[in-house]
């Protein structure tokens, strides 16, 4: 096993992956940007390494100040975490000139599934479905072949395309022709090309994405779906486990399809498999991530493994420890993201200091935080600062329980998605399972149109009682101020607000 | 003591009276209310606060943002306060409150300037792009209001700025 | 469904039911004394009222009270947590007079089960084995054939004894005799009473508690075992599941027997029937506590059942929502008491205010807590003042876990039992599961033996700094006191400790 | 400056100097050790501190339970230091320390008194007991140190006393 990993990242997954090497006897080191000498993954890393300015690019992302502290420390390992590094095969590749073990997989895997392209082509040849259609560019003939082979409604899409522009339903065949005309001639004045290409419409579709776990020993197993329908921006703000749309049966096809693509990719490691599931309950590979996902707690709550743990044994050459039939999946979990972001407007970031913090407790909750009380949240990354995770017996004593626990959970000094989290729980249709993506906006709309919230009277009364409590005029409460307890002195400070001026 | 809170734009008169340590007898007046309660209020560390009013118990969070305007977090429902004593309230009115100029473009988050696309006495339309603010991976496009002619740019390219700052003023 | 409970307790585990009854859509009503006006209980539940002074035999022991505030808020249901009227059967009446419901076992059962010589012969009827011997006094003649009947080694205990006093271990015949005349004479002496027992002498016993559940429709389970072989002073420290002595096929008949006992006494509710386990694995029954215990959490975290709900429904008159087959034991867990107790110095009580709090998170942590910084805790009560529970794949990964959540668990201004918690975990013995009832001195003494310190340098440099922050020489910083931002100004203050001046 | 650190009975000679903000270069020396430390030391809220020395990450809460008396916890490791500097040191030794009389019955943990057995002239034998206090369901009995004649009784039944209270003189 390590010795000592550095983690080259930050915020909460920085101190995530610290918690799993000190539960397995691992030294940990930390690097930090200037702006994050204060964070918390620093104070709880045994080492820290300043590495640069606050752009991410001048730091984070640095390739050689972070291979160059690792040599400096002796470090073993490093684990990129998500996101900065964790998809760069490069750096992947300038670990291994230097030594020092990449936690995650290896670098071919990582350079292939980064290819749209090429993960297609390597599902097919492994036997997985794909959404029909093509990648390539295609004459107006092929596409009306390929139409008629995959069959009716397809989409039509550019190849330069994005956010929609090009892009096309088409029901039956007799719309195909002016159809192709006017895309063309769309995707020609927006990108400058009129390349188009053909797939398959998929109705009301679900993203399902599934957790495994391959060793290099070519063991691997799969840990069950995590569903993510919740979105704003498109950035997932809640994720859960199970999926309601999947059964036994299903989940364990998707499963062993997951594990298919990854071996025949050369995978090893934690991944993600993205799937795509129509309202017949076929499923379609999407695309793999090469990393730790941010939502792989909620895995870990219904199975009880620890992905992290796991994933640093895998990159230190063990064999997993867990065969398929080790796996069962029990209740269901739901991870609630908390952005330093303003959900009243628009979601817009809203980094700054945290001047009040307490967390839930209690059981089943799980909180995966990478700040504390007078923590600065600075603007330069992303706005994540923690993470809920629930648990419960089923969906239903999860969702009650979530409700409870962000009741309990509380930041002051910034705006953060907590309240929209809440919405979310009393919405009866994210009970029922039955939202689609204009769910975030419909739920903010019917907020803002019921005003009565409940403690108006009392907190018109507290803001008077405040302000009260801060008037010079019972300054003559605070004579003492010779004490030489700082606590003493801190408390009675906080208690007699009238000393404040 | 008396004083005026405001809430989403509606004034409430709110008088209290200590009854003893801790114990306010306080009354609310408004268009759409009128209330009467005896709190039971204990501090808990910095800025939160146990309050009983009759047996119902409730966690309340009151942070002073600025001066006068607080913060109210009862039991996760979030109140934007404005409280002035009446003398105080009254003597702001007849001052006249300092208000959103026409034409300037403010911003409600802090960030980072990435590009700014007028300078002064350029001529803008309404909903042509002022300025870029970049925080937290997320950029953020702030349009002209109205059409008129650049009157002042106040920030440049590179510029951090915190959230209410202006970035520039249209007239 | 109740509409509203009444939790009749305070600290943890008030808050415990608080929470499991807003998570099951039940108001909450709290009590408390004087001293506890600023407790966690009260500022969680729905309502609160006054019950009285501190001490509790004037507030939380008033039945009339707290019945009276029952009625006063419409309650329909008492819950009474553990310790003060938990297994108080005038209390149990009390509420079913008031048309109230008592949230545990019925009355006679906790009548019953109170006494050791009723519970023994339930036991005895339902077929479950008791430890061979009497409770009745015995001749000196009855002595002599019981004994031959029960084979020795035997205990022979004074009727009236305790402490230890008037019991004699016999090991032979021959000794007998003259042990008898001693021990007589010594109870004499001790307690005015003459009269003795004899008992079979189980050797390295084992105490192991089954938790069971039993609802009013004949329907009972059992949830596993937890032993908790760390105590101090006769009282729990430190808890776990499962016992590291059973296996799957004791286990079930453990279960089996606890459930026999249960409904032979007419019992439902949540319920823990305690065990002597001897070296050859044969067990004995014990007692039945008619209460939730301390340590249900232990429970809770391999099973995946939250006791607290199931105890509620089945209050309500709802059937078991659990059968056996659905009951799973998964991993292992251990729980911490929390004590305000200074380990180093004979555990002697250290209320007080709490100064700072920092509590542990991540994955397999959780905190059950009645305080919050700046929580006075009381003189008046049980020093308990939060649990931390982890849970880990198996025995070593519960225990790494344990050592990594203590490590972040910070309780300021008053001593707790953290310190002792983590010396427990990093002794070979009980990582073994091989330690005796003399095994908190010894961890006790083993470390005031070891002196050298790790980060002995930093703490020196630390405190030389601090007193130097605080001088007046440095106290130019802090001219702008007129700040209106009381937490701006909060934060001034603490980070220039050179104001306090 | 330079501070002296009492640590069980041994004194240590602490010299700081101030490199830049937050950055101390820190000269240790005691009978047992002498050691030359930077440290980077950023405070987090009342009284923890993150400090990094030679790259090595500590979490440091640093709390002053009575003046120049520190609570330090370094990574859960508990130390209780004394911390002066020379001046005061030298001045204190020349004074002569406040130490704790002979005789004293002190008690270390605040409580309740439930019981006294003595009045002022009581002859006493060593182990006789004194006084009884009550804190958390637990009583603790106190016993005469010494033999001796009870020179003062400072608390009576119903008494609440702190940690540290002398509860009786024994001559």
């Amino acid at each position: 096993m390590f010795k000592k990993v550095l983690i080259a990242n930050r915020s909460e997954i920085a101190v995530r992956i610290i918690r799993a090497c000190k539960e397995m006897g691992i030294s940990t080191v930390a690097v930090y940007s200037d702006v994050d000498r204060d964070a918390l993954h620093v104070r709880y890393a045994d080492e820290a390494y300043h590495i640069g300015p606050p752009p991410a690019r001048e730091s984070y992302l640095r390739i050689d100040k972070i291979i160059d502290v690792a040599k400096k420390a002796g470090a073993d390992a490093i684990h990129p975490g998500y996101g900065f590094l964790a998809e760069n095969a490069e750096f992947a590749e300038a670990c291994e000139k230097a030594g020092i073990v990449f936690i995650g997989p290896p670098k071919k895997a990582i350079v292939e599934m980064g290819s749209k392209t090429v993960a297609r082509q390597t599902a097919m040849k492994a036997g997985v479905p794909v959404i029909p259609g093509t990648l390539e560019p295609l004459s107006d003939e092929e596409i009306f072949a390929k139409a008629k082979e995959i069959g009716f409604p397809i989409m039509l899409k550019a190849v330069a395309g994005g956010g929609g522009k090009g892009m096309r339903l088409i029901k039956s065949e007799d719309e195909l022709e002016s159809a192709i005309r006017l895309a063309r001639s769309e995707a020609k004045g927006a990108f400058g090309d009129d390349s188009l290409y053909i797939e398959k419409y998929i109705e009301n579709p679900r993203h399902v994405e599934m957790q495994i776990l391959v060793d290099t020993f070519g063991n691997g197993i799969w840990l069950g779906e995590r569903e993510c329908s919740i979105q704003r921006r498109h950035q997932k703000v809640i994720e859960e486990a199970p999926s309601v749309i999947l059964d036994e049966e299903l989940r364990r096809k998707m499963g062993e399809a997951a594990l298919k693509v990854a071996f025949a990719a050369g995978y090893y490691s934690a991944g993600t498999v993205e799937f795509l599931v129509d309202k017949d309950r076929n499923f379609y590979f999407l695309e793999v991530n090469t990393r730790l996902q941010v939502e792989h707690p909620v895995t870990e709550m219904v199975t009880g493994i620890d992905i992290v743990k796991e994933m640093i044994s895998i990159a230190a050459g063990s064999k997993l420890s867990y065969t398929q039939d080790d796996v069962k999946m029990m209740g269901a979990s739901i991870e609630f993201r908390v952005y330093a972001e303003d959900p009243f407007n628009n979601f817009v970031p809203s980094p700054g200091t945290i001047t009040g913090l307490r967390m839930p407790g209690g059981p089943g909750v799980r909180v995966d935080a990478g700040v504390f009380e007078g923590s600065v949240v600075p603007m330069e990354y992303d706005p994540i600062i923690a993470k809920l995770i629930v648990w419960g017996r089923d969906r239903k004593e999860a969702v009650e329980r979530g409700k409870r626990a962000l009741k309990e959970f509380v930041v002051k000094g910034i705006k953060t998605t907590i309240p929209f989290h809440k919405l979310v729980l009393d919405h009866p249709a994210f009970l029922t399972g039955e939202f689609d993506t204009t769910f975030v906006d419909s739920v903010i709309e019917e907020f803002k149109k019921t005003k009565k919230k409940a403690g108006f009277d009392i907190a018109l009364a507290m803001a008077a009682i405040a302000e009260e409590e801060k008037t010079p005029s019972v300054s003559r409460v605070c004579p003492d101020k010779g004490g030489l307890n700082p606590w003493k002195f801190f408390g009675r400070r906080l208690l007699m607000r009238s000393c404040w001026f | 003591m008396a004083y005026i809170a405001t809430y989403e734009g509606k004034d409430y008169t709110i008088e209290l009276k200590k009854l003893s340590e801790g114990i306010y007898e306080v009354t609310i007046k408004g268009e759409d209310m009128e209330k009467k309660l005896v709190l039971d209020v204990r501090r808990h560390g910095c800025c939160v606060y146990s309050v009983l009013c009759d047996a119902k118990s409730f966690e309340v969070d009151v942070d002073e943002r600025e001066p006068h305007l607080y913060d109210v977090l009862v039991e996760g429902e979030h109140f934007e306060i404005k409280v002035m004593d009446e003398m105080k309230k009254k003597l702001e009115k007849l001052m006249g409150a300092e208000g959103l100029e026409e034409g300037e473009i403010k911003t409600s988050m802090p960030g980072k300037v990435t590009k700014v696309f007028v300078k002064e006495g350029d001529e803008v339309k309404k909903g042509d792009p002022v300025v870029v603010l970049e925080a937290m991976k997320m950029e953020n496009e702030f349009k002209a209001p109205k059409d008129g002619v650049v009157k002042a740019v106040k920030v440049k390219e590179g510029d951090t700025v915190n959230a209410g700052a202006v970035l520039a003023v249209i007239e």
